[in-house]
């Protein structure tokens, strides 16, 4: 059985769940850096309202001041939370934004993979030794062929669909620029039915998946283990339970289970169901 | 938001401004030639956009430009003569003018946020 | 214990209630139209296939016409109020009134047209050849294919079309309203004898064809879920008509009502002529930018 | 009648019109705006009730997923029948109850209440006019809200139930559900809509052109100003989301494809629909409503708010400028911003850049009103009767929600916390401890000037602390459950990611039995909350009969126009001609008499 952190650990860790991407600690620090300013803000104007209050009670000062507050005190706090507020969106939220969701590695850099949504459950598709998926019309898409692919096509043979609810990838230790990393994960998300949300919150990854669209996301996984992928978009009476194991695994591991997929596919395009 | 200061109007001091001078006779004659000429501008500006339909200007983006053009003329001589709109009240401006920038907003960023990537449509199967 | 300014204006904004009143009205109007063809563009944009010249160009351009009389009349029934000459204002309502329903039993043919005539997609492309050839023979198909891709297209514009995706289009013997491959279904229907158009430049129907139920992916009249088009094409024009209907009742009944108005408040009526006249006037306007854009583009 | 700038003062509005006109004609079909306000108030407290016990039952079954409901649960199966089998709560009811917990806070509660009923009521009497400008329009406007709301109401009873796509309705989630809660979802809300236009209308026009002589801009009371500004962003924000609620019905009733793209595979087969449309379509529409909508709940309470710390604290309101500007400005830049709710719909850089700039910018101007209701605070001499109390928690609360919009306002923040509990949490702060407060403070405020008599003072604390406490438990545990990852709408309260389920084994993100335990003790303060009402229900009820009575016109000894009629108004309001001399809050001026000096008072002799 898991280890069940008590509150005073959880709090220690900022209440966030455990960190296994890359550009999470980024995500991590913006928010802590964010809390912060509230806080400051908060305790600041708290601490005066109850001084205010206590002070200027009716009993204490039974004559109002016509006036009230003179001097520049507002004003500048008014101008240091523009000024806090600029710096966080010019110096962090818009950088790492264009980082972490436009600024795509090459898909030979990275572990390539589509994940489709449909009510309750996900299911990955990997493209197989060559590299390449195979095509996808979803007026196909019927029990048989879960994912709509065009039998057909050369491309599609040695592609390998996830059984449903169990996507794995792999942590592929490199070196970019000379430091030690891992080979990022790039997933294109569609749904087939309504509209959900891919959330792993140990990747601090979150995106909608969208019916008749692909939209690609792409982080790095810095820690082996089995995580959480939820679906954080209602979709219907199953939202709440249409959960999958996103597991990181070693190397090894990963292409073991690839190879037992294949294998027990025959080679084919399958699904597991 | 509209909001004309009217700090000079102390307490029951009416000013009417003038409001009859277009309501006389006169002038009211004078705006029935107005409206009866806009009319046929209108009646021009409708064959005139369906002349262009069958007349097929080479380019898609002219075809709009151009039709949008006629129907915003059209428009324009609607809402300023037969509205009155050329000589109505700032308030009135004003308003349109916030309706039109809100307007304008909607259009325009829904179809830019539309087309901003990384969002990809799906066309048989393959991320664009 | 009057509300202040129904008649005479506010010094301050010149303008009287009801005046200012209609104004906000139609800044929220503008809104909603403006939703609507937000709405439009975006579709469209993103259409892969978007139909073309399925409306008659003629019969719009005469709606158009009478439109912008009817913003005529109206116009002009306000002035000769002002002028205070109650029988022409009359006689320019009433012509205002005929003009709407005018307006409306245009609108309605046009509607009946298009719920009785249908598309029909096959089961697949075998299917459909057949059928094709069935209606227009071996060459004219390629021309009815041809003039498809024409259809679905903007002049000039690259077509690429799905050939799974090609439909016939015809009428339905009987010409009953609203079938579908649903409705079909439902009823247990097994064929139905199909009159396909004329073909494109030409006159002559062709020869009925008995198409088994069997073979149809999907039957749709010329309704909302035969496609996108249709569909905004209807709402829009619709809720237009419902703004017409409106508009012309309300201005139906300032002209009933008119003999006791004019003896009771005169300056009062012609306030509320005018502000009836503000509200034709923008029907007419989104009709303006309606016709081009869903008849012509 | 003479356009005389004074002309709505009559002295003698007098006995002689005023023939009894009947139950019917003065308490249903009335065209007072006191009426309308006062009929608006209590379906509106109804409403809130009702929201409140939907979600009460949400609580439950988010606590014990699966146990059969207490006391309802038996009750819900009978009428409801076997959504609500055995007493436990479905999924698909859950969807429901979320849904229209949602949909009736918003839009048959809180808009009605703070929008239309102060709004109705008190800003005529604010200005000096004698009625709204439109006073039939202003009867048809509650009509077609009561009809929306009925609509509502009745969808619970239809087979299948009410709407289950959330408040936010998404396509194709919402088109695709096989029952027709969304259809009344979407007619109640193309009714409700058209029933705030309405009212819009009347209010921009009632404050254009009905203020008293001598009531210019700046004069005009803050409470007003926030009204005013309201009303325009329901002009102007509602109509595409009519727009878009007509699109959703037609593809609903007639098939079409307005939102729903081309191959869609529902449960496994073709979706047989023609396909075409755009699901983002829907939410740029929504939202495009949704985010000014926000401002709508918030900008009235703000104003209730302003009135009643002027006059407890007996002096002008600090910066009474700069929040006339930052109202007008968040009204205007409200209609920018509203795409900080779909950053992770698929956003790229550019776009995103330009919404969380606009987010951060309208964050500014609240920051400056509610900096300007801190400083007003200092040299008062501050009394702190129930509506006051209201009032100050306010500040705080409505400063966490505010602060905590900052967090979700960066899309990369927003990245791990999208549509977690702590997004429930912020909104909760600014909507319920902060605009439920204010309008419980309204209430306590207006009640003498509506019935002539106070509402109990001992109740009203009662009621105040316990609520107080109450919310604070409720929502603060919220932001811890969202910040480990906690997802909304989760009909089992999370307990498949848990821990506790067996199946996960192993997993490192699982929800810890500590974010499980808070959602307990989150029902449990729920439950406190709840009680903490019955002192403000008896209190309603009570007072009306034996609160203690006014001694004067005007109790509060307030400068605003509406304390200076009778109490209760008459029809017609105002039985001496009002002329406006000074500006709202002219509390504790040097020299003067009284410690407030009414606007329409000519200048009185100083005091020597
Ligand atoms: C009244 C309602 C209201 C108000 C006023 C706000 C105000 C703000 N909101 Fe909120 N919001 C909602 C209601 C509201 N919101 C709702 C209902 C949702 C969810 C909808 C759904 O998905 O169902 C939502 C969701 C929501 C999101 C989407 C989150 C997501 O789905 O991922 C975002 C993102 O930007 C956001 C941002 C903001 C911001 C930046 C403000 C800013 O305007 C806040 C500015 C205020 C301040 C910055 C406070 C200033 C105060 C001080 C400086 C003094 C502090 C003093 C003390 C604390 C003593 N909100
Ligand atoms: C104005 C808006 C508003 C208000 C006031 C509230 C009030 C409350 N809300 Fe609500 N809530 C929403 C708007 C609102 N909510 C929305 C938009 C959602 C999202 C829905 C969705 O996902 O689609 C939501 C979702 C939501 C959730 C998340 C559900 C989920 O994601 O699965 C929860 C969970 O606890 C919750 C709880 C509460 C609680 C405990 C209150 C309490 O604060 C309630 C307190 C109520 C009172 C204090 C009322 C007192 C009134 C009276 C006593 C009346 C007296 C009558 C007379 C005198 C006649 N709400
Ligand atoms: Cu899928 Cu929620
Ligand atoms: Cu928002």
């Amino acid at each position: 059985m898991q280890p069940n952190p008590s509150f005073l650990e959880q709090l220690k860790q900022g209440f966030m769940p455990i960190l296994a991407s890359e550009h999470g600690k980024d995500v991590d620090h913006f928010i802590l850096l964010i809390h912060w300013l509230m806080a400051a803000l908060f305790v600041g104007w708290f601490g005066y309202f109850c001084y205010s209050l206590l002070r200027f009670r009716a009993s204490a000062n039974p004559k109002a001041d016509y006036t009230g507050a003179k001097g520049k005190l507002a004003n500048n706090a008014e101008i240091a939370v523009v000024i806090v507020e600029a710096i966080l969106l010019v110096g962090f939220a818009i950088p790492l934004w264009a980082k972490a969701v436009e600024k795509f590695p090459a898909d030979k850099d990275a572990t390539v993979m589509r994940v489709i949504a449909e009510q309750f459950s996900w299911q990955a598709r990997y493209p197989g030794k060559d590299g390449v998926f195979g095509k996808q019309e979803m007026k196909l898409i019927g029990e048989k062929n879960p994912l709509g692919y065009v039998e057909a096509d050369p491309a599609g043979k040695d592609d390998v669909n996830s059984p449903p609810k169990d996507i794995h990838v792999p942590l592929i230790p490199i070196k970019v620029d000379g430091r030690d990393t891992f080979k990022p994960v790039i997933i294109h998300l569609t749904s087939k039915d309504v509209i959900h949300s891919f959330k792993i919150t140990a990747m601090r990854m979150t995106q909608d998946c969208i019916p008749g669209m692909s939209i690609p996301v792409h982080f790095t996984p810095t820690k082996v283990g089995k995580f959480t992928l939820t679906c954080a978009q209602l979709c219907g009476n199953g939202h709440a339970s249409m959960n999958a194991m996103f597991t990181v695994d070693t190397p090894e591991e990963f292409e073991k289970w690839l190879a037992e997929k294949t294998t027990k596919a025959g080679g084919a395009p399958q699904s597991f169901e | 938001m509209s909001h004309d200061h009217s700090h000079s109007h102390g307490p029951g001091q009416a000013c009417d401004h003038g409001h009859d001078d277009h309501n006389s006779p006169e002038a009211i004659q004078r705006t029935i030639k107005k409206y009866l000429m806009v009319g046929g501008i209108l009646f021009g500006g409708t064959v005139l956009t369906v002349a262009m339909y069958y007349v097929h200007i080479p380019s898609v983006a002219m075809t709009i430009a151009v039709a949008l053009l006629i129907a915003s003329v059209k428009a324009a001589f609607v809402a300023g003569v037969f509205m009155h709109l050329s000589d109505e009240r700032k308030m009135i401006y004003g308003i349109l003018l916030c309706t039109v920038f809100f307007l304008i907003g909607l259009m325009g960023l829904t179809i830019w946020a539309m087309h901003d990537p990384p969002m990809q449509t799906l066309i048989d199967g393959k991320p664009a | 214990m009057e509300i202040p300014y129904t008649v005479k204006p506010r010094p301050d904004t010149g303008l009287y209630n009801a005046k200012l009143g209609i104004w906000l009205f139609l800044a929220s109007e503008v809104m909603l139209f403006g939703g609507l063809f937000s709405a439009y563009i975006l579709l469209r944009v993103g259409a892969d296939l978007w139909p073309h010249g399925m409306l008659s160009i003629p019969i719009g351009t005469f709606n158009t016409f009478v439109l912008i009389a009817s913003s005529v009349t109206v116009v002009m029934s306000w002035a000769s109020l002002k002028l205070g000459k109650l029988a022409s204002f009359k006689l320019y309502m009433t012509l205002t009134i005929a003009c709407a329903f005018g307006f409306l039993g245009v609108k309605s043919y046009e509607y009946y047209v298009k719920f009785t005539h249908y598309d029909v997609w096959f089961k697949d492309d075998a299917t459909a050849q057949k059928y094709f050839t069935a209606a227009y023979g071996e060459k004219g198909e390629a021309d009815v294919r041809k003039h498809f891709v024409e259809r679905f297209h903007l002049h000039n514009t690259k077509a690429t079309y799905d050939p799974h995706e090609i439909q016939l289009a015809g009428h339905i013997q009987g010409n009953p309203l609203f079938a579908s491959h649903k409705t079909l279904a439902k009823a247990k229907t097994e064929k139905i004898m199909f009159e396909p158009d004329p073909k494109f430049g030409s006159h002559d129907h062709p020869k009925a064809i008995e198409i088994p139920v069997s073979d149809v992916k999907r039957l749709s009249a010329y309704v909302p879920a035969h496609s996108t088009y249709f569909a905004i094409y209807f709402t829009i024009t619709a809720l237009h008509g419902l703004h017409v209907l409106g508009g012309a009742l309300v201005l139906g009944y300032f002209l009933v009502t008119a003999d006791k108005w004019w003896k009771k408040a005169p300056e009062q009526f012609a306030n509320r002529i005018e502000v009836g006249g503000l509200f034709w006037h923008f029907v007419d306007l989104v009709w303006i930018f309606l016709f081009p854009i869903i008849y012509l583009l | 009648m003479q356009a005389k700038t004074s002309t709505h003062t009559q002295e003698a509005h007098s006995h002689e019109h005023h023939h009894d006109p009947g139950f019917l004609r003065s308490y249903v079909f009335s065209t007072d705006h006191k009426v309308i306000g006062i009929q608006y108030g209590f379906t509106a407290l109804a409403f809130l009730f009702f929201g409140f016990l939907l979600m009460m039952c949400m609580r439950w079954q988010i606590a014990k997923p699966g146990v059969p409901i207490p006391v309802v649960g038996g009750m819900l199966e009978a009428m409801l029948g076997d959504v609500a089998k055995g007493g436990v709560m479905s999924p698909d009811l859950y969807n429901a109850f979320g849904a229209m917990h949602g949909t009736i806070m918003v839009f048959l509660a809180v808009v009605p209440l703070a929008f239309a009923a102060f709004g109705n009521y008190v800003v005529p009497l604010q200005i000096g006019a004698v009625d709204m400008a439109f006073p039939r329009i202003n009867m048809a406007s509650y009509q077609s809200f009561a009809a929306g709301g009925v609509v509502m109401f009745v969808s619970f009873f239809i087979p299948g139930g009410a709407a289950q796509g959330g408040w936010t309705s998404y396509s194709p989630l919402a088109s695709v559900i096989p029952t027709n809660g969304q259809t009344f979802w979407l007619i109640g809300m193309v009714l409700l809509i058209t029933s705030s236009l309405l009212g819009a209308v009347n209010f921009i026009a009632t404050v254009i052109q009905l203020r008293a002589p001598g009531l210019t801009w700046m004069r005009m009371p803050f409470f007003t100003w926030a009204q005013f500004v309201t009303a325009f962003i329901l002009l102007l924000a509602f109509p595409p989301l009519e727009a878009a609620g007509i699109l959703q019905l037609v593809d609903k009733v007639f098939g079409s494809s307005f939102f729903l793209p081309s191959g869609l595979v529902v449960s496994g087969k073709p979706y047989d629909v023609s396909g075409g449309g755009s699901p983002l379509l829907w939410q740029h529409l929504f939202w495009f409503l949704g985010h000014p909508e926000v401002y709508v709940l918030i900008l009235p309470a703000m104003g209730v708010i302003s009135e009643i710390i002027a006059c407890n604290t007996r002096k002008p309101l600090w910066g009474y400028k700069s929040l006339v500007y930052s109202v007008l400005a968040v009204g205007f830049i409200s209609f920018i911003v509203w795409a900080h709710h779909m950053y992770l719909t698929g956003m790229g850089t550019k776009i995103s850049t330009f919404f969380q700039t606009t987010t951060m910018i309208i964050s500014i101007p609240s920051v400056i009103i509610l900096t300007c209701l801190f400083m007003s605070l200092w040299g008062g001499s501050i009394r702190f009767n129930t509506p006051m109390l209201f009032s100050l928690a306010f500040l705080p609360m409505f400063g966490i929600g505010g602060l905590t919009g900052l967090p979700l306002g960066f899309n990369f923040s927003d990245l791990h916390l999208h549509d977690s509990y702590y997004v429930i949490a912020h909104f909760h702060y600014v909507v319920a401890p902060g605009t439920i407060f204010a309008l419980f403070a309204g209430i306590y405020f207006w009640y003498p000037k509506m019935t002539g008599r106070y509402m109990n003072e001992t109740l009203g604390k009662t009621h105040f602390w316990l609520s107080l406490i109450g919310m604070n438990l409720v929502f603060m545990p919220m932001f811890f459950q969202g910040l480990y990852g906690m997802s909304r709408r989760m009909s089992d309260g999370g307990a498949t990611y848990a821990l506790t389920n067996p199946a996960n084994e192993g997993v490192v993100t699982a929800l810890t039995s500590t974010v499980i335990k808070l959602n307990v003790f989150i029902t449990h303060a729920a439950v406190l909350l709840l009680i903490a009402q019955i002192p403000f229900i008896i209190n309603v009820f009570m007072s009306m009969f034996n609160g203690k009575k006014v001694e004067s016109d005007n109790p509060w000894q307030a400068t605003t126009l509406d304390w200076q009629t009778p109490t209760p108004p008459p029809h017609g309001n105002f039985t001496k001609e009002i002329v406006v001399y000074r500006g709202p809050y002219e509390y504790s001026v040097p020299g003067h008499p009284a410690d407030f000096t009414p606007q329409n008072m000519p200048d009185p002799k100083p005091a020597k």
